[in-house]
């Protein structure tokens, strides 16, 4: 079965309302080109689930895509706070329920486990609890009395990840390996759509079968999307984009300039490449690419 | 920015990094999160200097990196060079982090209490947010799982240092005394850096107390520059921060950090 | 040791092989334990026939696995050829397992009762075994985790099929009824197939029903073999099991299986 | 810190009575040779942990070295039952807790995560969860009213798995890629062996970092042994030895037979390069070497 599809239709799989898991982590392989369709087609009340995200929560949010942010931490890391994450939180705009990383972790493994919840001792003495004592519950182990705190599954709708090659029956290859929590993501998706690099051949997953990463039964939609993490980092072949990131922040603090600034770097552009043209093009690129 | 010690040959950045750095051993098994400069720069001091088995997972993923130079991110894999392992998170960093294979954690946040508890959700009530921070990412997990704890500072002062923390995102002692135990947690905070001084916690209340002061700097600076009451050693004398040796400097300033990215946590 | 279908063209093993190749489907996501010869060979045929789609994960691990002939077990690495995806026991193949992302897998037991439940690990009783079998792996894992359960069997009498287990390793229909939903599993055992006939579950009492008997066998002849009441269809009439086609049998004997693996189960 | 030991040294970390872990799965993997300087040094008591195993525990069993074997299954696969671990379990000589795989797993998990218990759906409605109700305890979530079992921690003392190369370090690489349980192994021992094929300079592991499987924080011993899970296999390396089972097998349906077989081809030759020459040497290596 063939499972390639373009950015389009594979954002259509995304109904308003619906419960998404984003994959990458902080200013890594976010799936960026995925992300800025769902912007483009005016997504409404998304539920984003991000372990650890940047710029993925900053522009859904900005977007007015979302309802509420389910996360362990949205931030520009030394650059500064998300911006209007940080704004639409203090307005009131988003609802955001924290976790920690590693209860969310759980969280996802407990829906993709099939099991009524995942064990941990993350969490436990801090306020992150109390925020949800229903999906993270506060327990004493019948026979140590040792305390620990019970994960209820949180099931996705779909999952999204970027990955670098896939081929056409939906195997996903991550190189050199998995390295994020994207499989967390993957796992607990009723429906998963991978962004990759480039497509390679089918032959490619038989001559080394030890990288494939996500078999095909569990990826539903594959999309090509060159450069498809950007400004976000694809390890090893593109670094984040700091220029990027930089300018970001500085419009956001210049209401006028922020406006132009959304348009013309972010929501106009038609196709990933006047993407990456309207935030400078070949320059660009070779300013962030890596030696592989 | 970089901010000079007076009357010695290296500045408030570096006293903190090598100050850190003396506390780390051969049994250190270190990783870091994002915008660790400070803990960053002392693993690998250490790792060059008195405890070469010291482990360090950079970004907590590339075991036994070896940079030339760190990156404006301490979560690029820009500093993951030489490693000889890249572990991967849910697999590999959680299950060595839950088994305490790892033993090493630094952290910081926007607001930090006596017991070396730390926020970094919000200011201000969770609902109606003052300012929404980012969250506390892993502080929850890692600040019960990992036992050695270090806490570090470059912003001393009432706004960072008070008396009660708007949202506990971090678990350092708990409420104090035997909780942290009590709540199934073996360690706890060792040390916590600042840029004004250096503070242990006392063995029974596990209260933050005075260690040394960074020269220049008087108890008193201290006390006025944290909302609640610092404890004093049990003889009353708080010795000045030790400085680093020359070896030291040299090989932080050259090695470690020859592009000075530890002053992005002096803005 | 191959044993001919009288008046057909075909062995046991093969009509055994066919019977079990039909009941899958592009939705069947499958994967093998060891010497699972007469299910390895039915995804193998299925994939080459009607169900190119269908997902097989050689050993539990090559996913897609292609390969030339089989080995002389079905865990070796010798049947992983052209697989496009080796996989991993603990992080991979238990999380597609639990999340049933692989949906059907296939057993047999030294004992099976009437509900589809197996033993495969004691003779007697378990603190003092008549004879002690190699014990129940993944079987009492897989039986409940895994929707589309498929048991078969080469020595269809009544020491294997008996009316009560001297241990339950592997779950079927638990005690029939509503027994296995009420554990909280979906799906259950879907068909036996042995070397005589090819038995389904009432889809009410769930207990084993005739659904067809290879040629030459009679009802009688099954119930003879059997240590529990085999039910009989509605309309009492048991046909014979249909036959395999020329295609499926030259596809078994020439690519799945040439060098007759299959046969290790008839010994 | 240099982790590189002799087998004699090696085994010497196991004190008689000791609760280890042994790698592999089946005819596949398993640290063969460590096993062997075991039988050699006449280890005793031992409590054996092997997920799924073939002949490790039944020459361990066949030895007198074992008091209680922990396993989800202990078979030669086609070739017939494990005839060692079959004789003792039947005459009392040895306790057999068995588990299932997955139980099994939960419950080293639990201990390589210093956690109460790990749930599964593992065993749920088998006569498996009755034979150590209270490490595989049959509970209830008190939200949804779901069964799951509570497993509890397996620690073990010593770990042993084999694998393809180290360095003096103590890292270790599985090549290509684990697939077997051994890493639940590792993780829930207080002190982790890895016999291995054979040494490697630590700049191949700097050189290709994705391959690393352990890292030297959780190896405590190294020790060089080449086809050292002979006789059974190692991916993609070489092949189990069909012939070695189906001699062993013969040998001990003849009790004379069986006291010169074990003598001459596992417990006598002191080396590794004597135990593979009284097993066929160069021919045997020959025929069950593979491509890679």
């Amino acid at each position: 079965m063939d499972k390639v599809r373009s950015l389009e239709d594979a954002a259509a799989i995304v109904n308003d309302g619906a419960t998404i898991g984003v994959g990458g982590l902080s200013m890594n392989g976010a799936p960026m080109a995925f992300v800025r369709e769902l912007i483009r087609r005016e997504a409404r009340d998304l539920t984003v689930v991000a372990i650890v995200s940047s710029m993925a929560v900053d522009w859904l949010v900005a977007a007015g895509c979302v309802r509420k942010v389910v996360t362990g931490l949205v931030s520009f890391e030394g650059f500064g706070l998300a911006p209007n994450f940080r704004r639409a939180a203090q307005a009131g705009d988003i609802e955001v329920e924290e976790y920690s990383e590693h209860l969310l972790i759980c969280r996802l493994q407990a829906a993709a486990y099939r099991l009524p919840f995942v064990p941990t001792k993350a969490g436990i003495g801090t306020d992150v609890l109390d925020l949800h004592p229903d999906t993270t519950r506060l327990e004493r182990d019948s026979a140590t009395g040792e305390l620990y705190v019970a994960c209820t599954p949180l099931p996705l709708d779909v999952g999204i990840v970027h990955a670098h090659e896939a081929d056409r029956l939906g195997n996903v290859r991550v190189n050199p390996k998995l390295i994020w929590m994207d499989s967390d993501i993957v796992r607990a998706a009723a429906a998963t759509i991978v962004t990759v690099e480039r497509m390679a051949d089918h032959a490619t997953f038989v001559a080394a079968p030890e990288h494939t990463t996500y078999p095909r039964f569990t990826v539903d939609a594959v999309v090509e999307v060159p450069w498809g993490a950007y400004p976000t980092s694809l390890f090893p072949e593109y670094s984040h984009d700091a220029g990027f990131y930089q300018a970001y922040l500085a419009a956001t603090r210049e209401p006028e300039q922020w406006s132009h600034f959304w348009k013309s770097r972010v929501g106009a552009p038609e196709t990933q490449g006047e993407f990456l043209e309207a935030n400078g093009g070949a320059e660009t690129i070779l300013s962030i690419r890596q030696g592989t | 920015m970089s901010i000079p010690v007076p009357g010695a040959d290296c500045t408030v950045d570096e006293l903190m990094v090598v100050t850190l750095a003396r506390e780390f051993t051969n049994d250190t098994r270190a990783f870091n999160g994002a915008v660790s400069f400070i803990p960053v720069c002392a693993y690998l001091l250490a790792r060059r200097t008195h405890a070469p088995d010291l482990v360090w997972a950079a970004s907590s993923i590339a075991v036994d990196a070896d940079p030339d130079r760190l990156a404006e991110s301490t979560l690029s894999d820009a500093i993951w060079t030489g490693a000889s392992m890249l572990s991967n998170s849910p697999f590999d960093f959680w299950a060595y982090a839950q088994g305490a294979r790892y033993n090493t954690f630094a952290f910081r946040g926007a607001q930090m209490d006596r017991y070396g508890n730390v926020n970094n959700t919000v200011i201000g009530p969770y609902d109606d947010p003052k300012v929404r921070l980012p969250g506390g990412g892993g502080m929850a997990d890692l600040g019960g799982m990992i036992p050695n704890v270090y806490l570090w500072s470059t912003t001393h002062n009432d706004r960072t240092f008070v008396e009660q923390l708007d949202f506990r995102s971090g678990l350092g002692w708990g409420d104090g005394g035997d909780h942290r135990r009590e709540l199934g947690f073996s360690g706890g905070p060792q040390l916590c850096v600042t840029n004004l001084c250096v503070m242990d916690f006392h063995p029974e209340s596990r209260a933050m107390r005075l260690r040394s002061v960074h020269p220049g700097v008087t108890a008193a600076d201290v006390q006025d520059a944290t909302g609640f009451g610092v404890l004093l050693p049990d003889d009353g004398s708080v010795p000045d921060t030790a400085l680093p040796t020359e070896t030291e400097l040299r090989i932080l300033r050259d090695e470690v950090d020859p592009t000075s990215m530890r002053l992005r946590e002096f803005v």
